[in-house]
């Protein structure tokens, strides 16, 4: 009979390691896994979505390409640029980590932060234009939020058109506020984990946090990067 | 146990409790609501999810009881549509999709493969408290209005035209539906990366191999359904368009979406079952069992074949004819797995030493009725015969043999298996078997009627029916009965047990696996050191090894 | 029917018999496997029982053989079942030309449907044995299914589609006609019958009413009422496409894509137009959604389907419209 | 899963690839190529999404239990779209003749 012998550093120190872990590597393995794993289940979320949005895009490709009209390619462009920008700086956030310099995390993530934020108060304008006209507010008609009120007059199509351009908006919502959604929820995290890194929780030896957080910050990123073509781009030539 | 004298061979002496267990690790509700110990989480869902059966089989009651009289007259449409649904919502979402994975699964394997708890203590915990509030959200539409569209949400009925509290259900499914990927993901992560030293994929027991393939479709399904819920919520709430035909959305793509989950989510019932049966029938004919890799890859194929045949409950929706054929063809491979597995089962019993305590009298069960159920799945991906079939009494006894004879024969199978490893106690071996019998006498006169009424012609989800079906109903309402007493006594003897059962050992059965080389009730980290693994899965030639744990 | 405690359907349409042929062949591999297993098992049980408790068997690791054995056996004979089901399948699904048509509308809670001579009926119907009847399904709310167990067909009534199915009745008699996709309170109230006639008594019935307005007349009514003659007039000279002998033919669009003008098409041009445009044609059709019924529309496509080309024409298909 | 260092450059070259493909699809987005369109926005957008999983997400210096997973999410989502249209785009062939 014979067991392994003690388990290194177990005990001893209050560190990261956690109790019910062998050692770092295996934590490090255990929550960078978790969050691939975590990314498979979101591709399936949201391919839910992508599925309805291929079969709709199908039927109805003129309501679909008259709804993308109407949306703003500049603002999904300059909001494209900018989450992949936030991306550029969150790896950089990482690449500080792996090197061990906890003031530079802190300076990346904040960046990131400053990015995201950029990029939710753009689609708080974008989004406010088509909400207003439902409550009377903004710029005359045209409601875009599904629904009773959803008017389509601004679209310019063929009045049996409109319950098609409602399903595209419909889509649009969805998908976009599910994705904003994302944010909403990465942004705190981040701001959590820059103030953990700000305290200098993490080194060289353990930074797994900042990279977990990464992970998810660039898939949220990978959706966005679909989003743009398959919503502002239909027909804009 | 009447037969407990392999743990007397290696404590001669009366066995006792050991001193400190994970049950005796703390005291007070903080230490269990707080608690990130999976094998106290274990414990929390087996609460929850007894609660849970027992709410559902009283809604069984009230159908069993309103379908003795052809003309409804025991209970109003309207009563008995929310019953149903009631039913339906409540045992699949809230007691077969988590049964064994969160119980039995929670608990075992960080014991299996010799780690000191989940990867993720902390979403384990997490996932239960989802869990339990998705629940309160169900059960809150069930009590306020109620709920009237069955399980299925089909539209437009669920987004437009039912007068029930669709949109609260809606949101508790979405949100339980976490608590499955969470727990999921938690298996997947721990088999991965946490196995002791020795422990190769290829040594893994096969209930490990069931719940890594089951964590496969909880992961992959489970976000599909969520999606397709939440859209729903979204129609019914805020009348966006997906799928209300009246506003150019296609009702059958709901069905497409919901089904992609719901059919593998029948996997997710029957392949821990399945898992278990392994274990359990290893162990009762103390042999290595027939065919471990074909058993284990066989687990792995019904999981991904799993997803490829969700449109054969679509047959006669109005879905293309060609892609009826792809799906009906896709249909046949799964039955291939699942028939390898019971061929290696019944091999291992070969030239065994079988004994027949109380689990193996639910393997057996087990058996004969995952084989009706399964062979009666044939007749529904036929193209032929499900056009006549579908929506009939013959669907209903069909899933109920794999969702009820199957998965629920293996749960219990399970928990009296390991019962004396999670409390440390035994119970009595002549009430096990007497329960077991009585469960499968009553199972089968409550659904092989309903074969008969569904080639009849008798529709599912119907409150009142032709006089001619009387007698069969009445016939399975008699079943019914039997099988809620067989159901009673286990809930009766096993809490008996927890309070006043003698010490059962560490390894009452004799049986192999590190789960049983700890002590009973295991101690609150599992092993005191990280065991190492010599041997294959099931290596009944040899003796069992020494506790660990002591 | 009206036996007290039956235990088989009965048999009364042309499809039964396969379908229980099928079924019963079905039944006999699962009475095999599930007789033939139990009983191994149940032999092992007593044969190899524990008779003491140092009993320790000798290791089988598994069989490679074995293992392909009941791999290969019910492949086989799960594709011949699968061979076999499409068979039927796609005979359930393909309707003879010589068919008499009925349509169904499904409505919370009732099956209302139409004779092809234009009598109405609701939660019942009327047909001669030995003809078949192509039965074409539509719903006005909620998902329905129309199923006669004694025929062995079942088909979902869809709200915004037609879905087809046929039976040819072999049985003078009285059938079930169930409602099988849940659809809310009266669900199970959702049922009527299915009276098969001999053929004279079915002429007989059909004379009886009152004098009954064919769908294509009506149809025609129609047609005129809702002014879809001034763009739709037989001489091509209209701002619509010429109907005449469209029906069944292939349609070119002003996207590109070719669709056939079938039920489906028709229905979906009268209530969105402009989605399917047919080439060289402007999209100027007002829709008609909220205007006509289900009924109507019915009534319009078999006046459509009616419409046949003026002899001594040439096709004036759209297809040559550019 | 690993802690292979990349140099800061890499990043931005992946950076740069990024906008220059966003650009790119906007640009191809403003001519109609007809069904290429679609195509061509879609392999602009993979070809994105593939530069953000190797370097930014490190897929590329990950062990193969990560590339395991994502081609799992990617072939499970390829089964829900393809096997939903086998539906869609065979409807209707219709079987009755007229």
């Amino acid at each position: 009979m014979s067991e392994v012998s003690s388990r290194p550093g177990a005990a001893a120190s209050p560190g990261p390691l956690q109790h019910h872990f062998a050692d770092l590597k295996q934590q490090k393995a255990a929550a960078s896994l978790g969050m691939w794993v975590f990314i498979a289940q979101e591709v399936l979320f949201f391919g839910g979505l992508f599925a309805t949005y291929t079969v709709y895009r199908m039927t109805y490709p003129e309501a679909f390409s008259a709804g993308s009209q109407h949306l703003s390619w500049k603002i999904g462009f300059f909001n494209t640029l900018v989450l992949i920008a936030s991306s550029l700086t969150m790896a950089m956030g990482v690449h500080s980590a792996a090197l061990g310099r906890a003031k530079r995390i802190v300076a990346w993530l904040l960046a990131t932060i400053f990015l995201g934020s950029l990029f939710l108060g753009v689609k708080y304008f974008e989004y406010e234009e088509k909400i207003a006209p439902c409550f009377g507010l903004g710029a005359g008609p045209g409601c875009l939020v599904p629904g009773e009120r959803f008017d389509a007059s601004v679209l310019h199509v063929a009045v049996d058109m409109a319950p098609q351009t409602q399903i595209f908006y419909s889509l649009y919502f969805a998908m976009t506020g599910l994705h904003a959604l994302h944010m909403i929820i990465g942004i705190p995290i981040i701001l959590w984990i820059a103030h953990a890194a700000w305290r200098g929780r993490y080194s060289a030896e353990w930074h797994t946090p900042v990279e977990i957080v990464g992970l998810y910050w660039h898939f949220v990123d990978i959706i966005w990067i679909f989003l743009f073509p398959l919503l502002y781009l239909i027909g804009t030539h | 146990m009447n037969q407990g004298t392999e743990a007397k061979a290696m404590t001669p002496e009366a066995n006792t409790l050991p001193k400190e267990h994970y049950l005796n690790a703390g005291y007070g509700w903080k230490s269990w609501l707080l608690t990130t110990d999976h094998k106290r989480i274990a414990i929390l869902y087996l609460v929850s999810i007894s609660v849970m059966f027992v709410l559902g089989g009283l809604y069984a009651a009230l159908i069993r009881w309103n379908l003795l009289v052809p003309d409804g007259s025991h209970m109003s449409a309207e009563t008995y549509n929310r019953v149903f649904t009631a039913h339906g919502v409540i045992m699949i979402f809230f007691f077969l999709i988590p049964s064994i994975p969160v119980t039995l699964g929670n608990f075992l394997i960080p014991l299996m493969i010799g780690a000191r708890d989940l990867a993720f203590p902390r979403i384990n915990l997490l996932s239960w408290y989802v869990y339990v509030i998705g629940a309160a959200f169900t059960l809150y539409s069930l009590f306020s209005g109620g709920l009237d569209t069955g399980w299925t949400f089909y539209t437009p009925y669920s987004t437009v035209f039912a007068q029930s509290n669709v949109a609260f259900a809606a949101i508790g499914i979405f949100i339980a539906g976490f608590s499955s990927i969470l727990t999921g993901l938690n298996f997947i992560v721990t088999i991965h990366t946490m196995r002791a030293p020795g422990m190769t994929w290829f040594r893994l027991p096969l209930f490990v191999w069931a719940h890594y393939a089951t964590a496969i479709i909880q992961i992959l399904g489970t976000p599909v359904v969520a999606i397709t819920i939440l859209l729903v919520a979204l129609e019914r709430l805020f009348h966006f368009g997906f799928f209300d035909p009246a506003r150019g959305g296609d009702p059958i793509l709901f069905q497409h979406l919901f089904w992609f989950y719901s059919h593998p989510a029948v996997y997710i019932m029957i392949l821990p079952s399945m898992g278990v049966i392994s274990e359990l029938i290893t162990c009762f004919s103390r042999k290595r069992i027939f065919g471990y890799s074909f058993i284990a890859m066989s687990s792995m194929a019904i999981a991904v074949i799993g997803f490829l045949i969700w449109a054969h409950h679509m047959f006669v929706s109005g879905m293309s004819v060609y892609s009826a054929m792809i799906f009906s063809a896709l249909t046949y491979l799964v039955a291939i797995p699942s028939a390898v597995k019971v061929f290696n089962w019944t091999a291992t019993m070969f030239r065994g030493s079988i004994s027949w305590e109380t689990p193996m009298m639910y393997v057996f069960g087990f058996i004969g009725l995952f084989l009706i159920g399964g062979l009666t799945g044939l007749f529904l991906g036929n193209l032929g015969t499900d056009v006549h079939l579908t929506d009939t009494y013959f669907v209903v006894a069909h899933f109920h043999y794999i969702m009820v004879g199957g998965a629920i024969m293996g749960y219990l199978g399970g928990i009296h298996f390991w019962w004396p490893k999670i409390f440390g106690r035994t119970y009595s071996e002549w009430w096990g078997r007497i329960s077991a019998v009585l469960i499968f006498v009553g199972f089968n006169m409550t659904f092989l009627p309903q074969f008969l009424l569904g080639y009849l012609g008798m529709p599912r989800r119907y409150h009142a029916y032709p006089e001619e079906f009387q007698v069969l109903n009445v016939l399975s309402t008699a079943g019914a009965l039997i099988l809620g007493i067989g159901y009673l006594f286990p809930s009766l003897y096993l809490v008996y047990s927890m309070v006043k059962g003698e010490p059962a050992g560490n390894n009452p059965w004799g049986a192999r696996g590190l789960e049983w080389e700890t002590t009973s009730p295991p101690p609150a980290h599992n092993f005191e050191r990280t065991p190492v693994v010599e041997d294959e899965a099931y290596a009944y030639d040899k003796a069992p090894r020494e506790a660990f744990g002591v | 029917m009206n036996q007290a405690f039956p235990l088989l359907p009965e048999q009364a349409s042309a499809q039964a018999g396969e379908v229980d042929a099928l079924f019963f062949f079905i039944v006999a591999v699962t009475v095999f496997f599930t007789i033939g297993i139990s009983l191994v098992i149940l032999f092992f049980a007593v044969k190899y029982r524990r008779r003491s408790d140092e009993d320790r068997p000798r290791e089988i690791h598994g069989s490679l053989w074995l293992e392909l054995v009941w791999t290969i056996i019910p492949l086989g004979i799960v594709i011949l079942m699968f061979a076999w089901g499409s068979k039927v399948f796609f005979q359930m699904n393909r309707p003879p030309d010589d068919a008499m048509n009925v349509s169904v509308v499904g409505k919370r809670w009732m099956w209302k449907v139409q004779q092809p001579t234009g009598q109405r009926e609701i939660n019942e119907l009327h047909v001669p044995v030995g003809r078949a009847v192509k039965l074409t399904i539509t719903s006005e709310d909620v998902i329905h299914s129309f199923f006669v167990p004694a025929f062995r067909i079942k088909k979902d009534a869809v709200p915004g589609r037609y879905n087809v199915a046929w039976f040819r009745a072999t049985k003078v008699g009285t059938y079930h006609l169930f409602c099988a996709e849940y659809c809310g309170t009266e669900h199970s109230k959702m049922i009527g019958r299915v009276v098969v006639m001999e053929p004279e008594d079915y002429q007989t019935w059909l004379a009886g009413g009152p004098p009954p307005e064919s769908p294509v007349v009506a149809g025609e009514q129609l047609f005129t009422e809702l002014n879809c003659i001034t763009c739709h007039r037989p001489d091509s000279a209209g701002r619509g496409p010429v109907l005449n002998g469209i029906f069944g033919r292939g349609v070119k669009l002003a996207s590109g894509d070719t669709v056939v003008a079938d039920e489906a098409y028709v229905h979906e041009s009268i209530l969105n137009p402009a989605t399917k445009v047919v080439a060289g044609y402007q999209p100027v059709m007002p829709t008609y959604q909220g205007l006509v019924t289900e009924e109507q529309l019915i009534a319009l496509i078999a006046y459509i389907k009616s419409l046949q080309i003026p002899s001594g024409e040439t096709v004036p298909v759209p297809e040559e419209a550019e | 899963m690993s802690d292979h260092i990349v140099s800061w450059k890499v990043y931005v070259a992946v950076f740069l690839a990024l906008g220059v493909l966003t650009v790119l699809t906007v640009v191809a987005a403003s001519y109609d190529f007809g069904r290429l369109n679609l195509i061509l926005a879609l392999g602009i957008a993979i070809t994105k999404a593939t530069l953000v999983v190797l370097y930014f997400m490190h897929a590329r210096y990950a062990g193969g239990l990560t590339g395991i997973v994502i081609a799992a999410a990617a072939a499970f989502f390829f089964i829900l779209v393809f096997l939903t249209l086998s539906d869609y785009t065979t409807r209707s062939w219709s079987l009755t003749g007229y």
